[in-house]
């Protein structure tokens, strides 16, 4: 069986890592690219890694009639054109933040207004170690935002066990890379300004807060940093539980959750160069790394996770998903487990 | 789907057949951006390069 | 006048640093500067950038007498050599932790044991922000760590207007670059293994608490991660604090505190790419940079500060410091301003 | 069918590498790691993208009996090992420049004394560009050089097509990232050290240029740069031939040669970001980017081309010769194409 | 005496760097920076290292009367507008390529079309290494290329000394960082696609080889990358001598031209991590490094410089020459040495 | 192969047959230096942590 797929947005970033995911998954055809500005032009010119695939990009308004629709386009785009996608594809997976909030009322409290407000509640979340039992099937999928996963990633297994429970203190610290801004940048992402920076550059208020809240019921002190790496959202939580709680505890409750996980590392202390998470071990793959470490003197937990943003922060994300929400084995296309030695990918 | 030959390598390129004059695409070869210089039958040129574009 | 200063352990990172301070200082003239690995070598050969300077390293067994002498050894050294230090020089400098704690116990709590623990409580620490006025004359200059200064900058301003009084949870999480390690590098520490990262380095328990808590009366809860870059240190601490502050009256309380120190700079939104502090923006200087963002939703503050870990973080401090001991003006030597654009220093 | 293999040196840079493509290789099996430092400890304890792989490194003096063993240790090593090598297994795979050239003059010219010479005539050279033909059955295989790789890459479609036959004058000037250098980094490797240089490690006599006049008889004039960079080399030849050349023509010379080779792509010149060879863009793949000029006013040509100095210049080459030797898919196991966008892998 | 200086292009790279070095300068004040996009904003929201200048940038339209006029505009502005900052100030210093040839001749052979052709034969190039003794009492005065500059530093000697008359074969293969593109960036230049590039970005035809022939008399064959640094540019020539050279005629010839000039650095081997020239050790600074070395297998010469494009290619050249042509001390204002250790500058 | 449990984290180890006491291993699950404290039975403890080998 082959399925065909379609990706609304090729010539971005999330769009080319797509592009790359579905040409070397066994069961997928891509049948088509859309870009406006690149219209006719190879994938290739955009994609320098893409250079063997046979295809040109095409306007996204003529879609071809396909499996699966990926929709790699910025906030806003997907919820006008959602019928659209539907009436190409019968499942259509969107990477934006347009259909991961649950209703209308918390997409305005974060966002702005939304036009096809009757698919939120039919959405379904697309990370897998959330939402694997309500894939199956679904026929409109919301891939996740990266900030946001690696920190309900990070998280989960301290729900899961009881160790949280929503009312604790907990400060998010994100230091994340700049593909992250996608492939428009201003001149604060040129080479010479963003190079080299530790840049505030979400100090308070981001959006992916309301998703953190939707799915784990709590409120956290969010603050985001660029640093100078491409790929790679790297989350520190700082968390004041209730009560005290142990290095093996903490083991215990993360094997729970994530051993049997496919894409999930545990990595927290041990010896060697990586004992904690790191996104460029992680950079080009869909693994997600988790680890943690207890601060009795303040009663505090920390937990770190880190994942690549193009990949288990959204197009890896989409493509599990969408592996799940179609019956396909879990992990096909999506076995690159990353290199090392890497510089700062 | 036409054919026409990349004035840059040599390479055959296969065209769409709603082309149009003087638009531009590239060669899946070389990657040389090609002016649709006529249609029927295309004949495909190197198109100005903008050199600016490009950094530094 | 010309005063005469030697760098005891000249060849390191910091001792660098200093020499080059001090070589472009108005005042002072570098009478000696000690390595064992590099007796006899020119100190061009290890620092580049200082070709010019015509100086070979010498042994610290054969300390010269000179006005003042710094000292940028490992923890441990100068505790053991303070005596001979103070024989060869009226003012010592020492940028280790030997004696930035005031008590034995104090000590004990952080580190492993002190055989000269009678200089404790003589000691003055060498951040003139915080000490200012117990500098002039003193024997004993202890300059603070890289990652307690950047923190205490951050958050005196609040301590000094009432904003904060001690009992508030505080979360530090910073980001360091590489030549926060010295000169003597470790696997962990080649350009393959260190490029890129966003290594949580010190998850927990860093020894800088206790100069925290030392200044502050604050107890905190401390992260700090290695990130690429190989000048630089950025706090960001979220705060607490008791009862709800305005950006407001966190302009007045951090233009209170520093609007006439001749090395703060304060950042705090704007427009621009440089809104926040920025340790690339600091880099090779003596500034430090401070901002401050209110996030009502979580009844927080979050501070970020930016120092040059080698500078503010440790040789400029000591020569802001000895400029202030010994009467001279207090930017002397201390000038460079920064580089604009700057990748990633 | 599955085949056994084993990596000697299997901590090191190359080594992780090839386990990496071994561990992914549909026919392929890893049967033994080697190590002496980190005997008996988990593969993914250093090779962090490796944590999957359940296995632990062993002793180099006990070695399991395999079909084929890929050795990845520093010069002199295999040379001194090759008959054990030999008896575990039927095909010897040798990263090191052990047995790379034909006879011992040529060795001793470069090198300094073989101690198994004997080989050196019975050894393929694993480059399947140019050794095509030689390598089905071969029962020892030498990786090539990176740089040289890069360089004869470059150059061979003019012989090829007799634009070149050898007597010009030709300039290379090459640039390659940290991991060329192994593991166990020095002082001058360190990140704080080697971060953001054009470092001209070798200026002249790099011992590269031995397989490039073994392979091409030519005689080039060699100055390899490091960069900052982990992965990739890229080399630029800079080629006066005796009679002008247009662009046509080595249009036509280079489609000639490698139009039909899998891991060879052509870019030189066109639109978009990437238009000559690019490492970061073939970095943790096998392929090969080759481009070109012509520069009339000089009479000159400038070919580029760009690869990951640990895949087509080492592991990988070893892991296509392998394929090819044994008469597998030549592609098999190495079908990752890259990423786009990428930092400084 | 103090001279008031006008930046116009104060907004720019070049302009910063201008006005951060007027504001150190003794004899200097800056009267008037000019940017049309920031017009009535503080300088400081431009260039954070500038935060302590208390000025705001003005529009080009209305220049003030002052001494020295720096222009730092894209080529063609200048001399559009020569008249007018001829009328403005006594001394006018432009730093791009409008007045650097000597004919309209050369001019039109590389450039489009001069409309104030009548000046390039009173312009007097910046360089003093060059031209120290045309430059007092200039009234027009053109810095140099960034490459260029690196390249005529490096091989200027060789002329000096007789070893080179013009008619050798060269090679200059160039490395540069970011900055050299200037602050209005485009897609190839952001963070994303600029990272860990080693692009060949002017293959061949770099209009600076027509400042090279013009003062050397020398045609070079000549090729540009851009590598991951945002200052410096390092130039390495490959240079076949008619008859044979040791290293030691080498040294004598660049210690004869080089010795005694404030700015030039010779590293021609020698132990150490930093054994020939480096950009990053020249970095923020005036200085130029040279290096050697001698390849008798082939016949050749190689010749390595380093320098900050920003400094002695172009704003620290333009205040060196202002200092000579206006009889100040010719190091005011120049005297940083640069910095060690220091990442990626 | 004989069975123990990581003290850091209670994954199960695979042991090699020839290990002596003294020697360190490390855990596949969490990575932790387990310390062989004794072989028959096998009994691992953490092995003393060396900070100081890693950066900074
Ligand atoms: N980058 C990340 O790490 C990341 C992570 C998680 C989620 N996301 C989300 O993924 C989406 C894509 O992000 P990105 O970083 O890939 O962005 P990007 O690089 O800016 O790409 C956007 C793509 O959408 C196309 N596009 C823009 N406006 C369009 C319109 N009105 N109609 C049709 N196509 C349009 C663009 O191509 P043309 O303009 O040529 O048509 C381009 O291909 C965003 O919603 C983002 O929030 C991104
Ligand atoms: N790096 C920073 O950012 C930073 C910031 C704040 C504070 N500090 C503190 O400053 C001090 C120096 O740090 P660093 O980074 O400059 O270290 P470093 O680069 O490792 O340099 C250490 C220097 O001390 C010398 N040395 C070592 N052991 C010695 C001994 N027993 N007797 C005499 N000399 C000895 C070394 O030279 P020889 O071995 O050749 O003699 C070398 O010159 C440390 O205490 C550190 O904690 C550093
Ligand atoms: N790095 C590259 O880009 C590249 C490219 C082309 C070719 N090569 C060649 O590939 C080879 C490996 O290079 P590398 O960069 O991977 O080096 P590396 O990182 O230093 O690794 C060397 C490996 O060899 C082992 N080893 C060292 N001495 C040994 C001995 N006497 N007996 C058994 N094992 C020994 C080391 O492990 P233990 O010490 O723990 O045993 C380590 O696993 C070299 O010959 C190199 O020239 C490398
Ligand atoms: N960057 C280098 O390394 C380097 C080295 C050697 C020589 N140069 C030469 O130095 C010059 C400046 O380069 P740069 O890199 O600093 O460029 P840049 O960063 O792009 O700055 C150009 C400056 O000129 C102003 N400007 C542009 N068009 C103008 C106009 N028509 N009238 C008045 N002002 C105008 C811009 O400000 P507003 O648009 O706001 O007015 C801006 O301040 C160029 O000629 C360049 O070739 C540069
Ligand atoms: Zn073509
Ligand atoms: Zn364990």
């Amino acid at each position: 069986m082959t399925l065909s797929a379609a990706v609304v947005g090729g010539s971005g970033f999330t769009g080319g890592e797509l592009l790359r995911l579905l040409a070397g998954h066994p069961e997928f055809e891509v049948a088509q690219a859309t870009s406006r500005q690149y219209d006719r032009k190879t994938v290739g010119s955009v994609h320098p890694n893409l250079r063997e695939l046979d295809l040109r990009f095409s306007s996204p308004e003529d879609l071809d009639s396909v499996d699966v629709l990926f929709a790699a386009t910025p906030h806003g785009v997907s919820m006008e054109h959602i019928d659209t996608f539907q009436d190409a594809a019968d499942t259509v997976v969107d990477l934006s933040a347009d259909f991961r909030l649950q209703s209308e009322e918390q997409y305005d409290e974060w966002y702005d207004g939304h036009v096809a407000a009757e698919y939120l509640e039919k959405s379904v979340y697309a990370l897998p170690e959330l939402t694997r039992d309500e894939l199956p099937g679904a026929d409109l999928i919301a891939a996740g935002g990266c900030n946001a996963t690696a920190t309900i990633l990070g998280l989960k297994p301290l729900f899961d066990a009881g160790i949280m429970n929503g009312d604790e203190q907990v400060v998010v610290d994100v230091k994340v890379g700049s593909s992250e801004g996608g492939a428009s940048a201003g001149k604060a992402s040129s080479h010479a300004e963003r190079s080299g920076v530790v840049r505030p550059y979400a100090p308070t208020g981001h959006r992916h807060e309301a998703e953190i809240e939707q799915f784990l019921g709590l409120s956290v002190s969010f603050t985001v940093h660029a640093v100078d790496m491409v790929r790679g959202a790297s989350a520190t939580c700082h968390v004041f539980p209730s009560s005290p709680v142990t290095k093996g505890d903490l083991w215990g409750a993360y094997r729970e959750s994530y051993e049997d996980e496919p894409f999930m590392r545990m990595v927290a202390g041990g010896g060697g160069v990586y004992r904690y998470p790191e996104p460029k071990a992680v950079a080009g793959t869909n693994y997600g790394e988790v680890g943690f470490e207890v601060d009795p003197a303040n009663k505090r937990l920390v937990v770190f996770s880190a994942i690549d943003n193009m990949m288990k922060g959204s197009a890896g994300q989409a493509v599990h998903a969408a592996n799940v929400a179609l019956g396909l084995d879990e992990t096909a296309g999506l076995e690159f487990s990353g290199l090392h030695p890497v510089g700062t990918p | 789907m036409t054919e026409a030959e990349c004035a840059e390598c040599g390479a055959t390129l296969d065209l769409a057949d709603d082309l149009e004059t003087g638009e531009i695409i590239d060669c899946g070869t070389c990657g040389a951006e090609l002016e649709v210089i006529d249609v029927n039958p295309p004949v495909l040129d190197r198109a100005p390069e903008l050199e600016e574009d490009w950094g530094e």
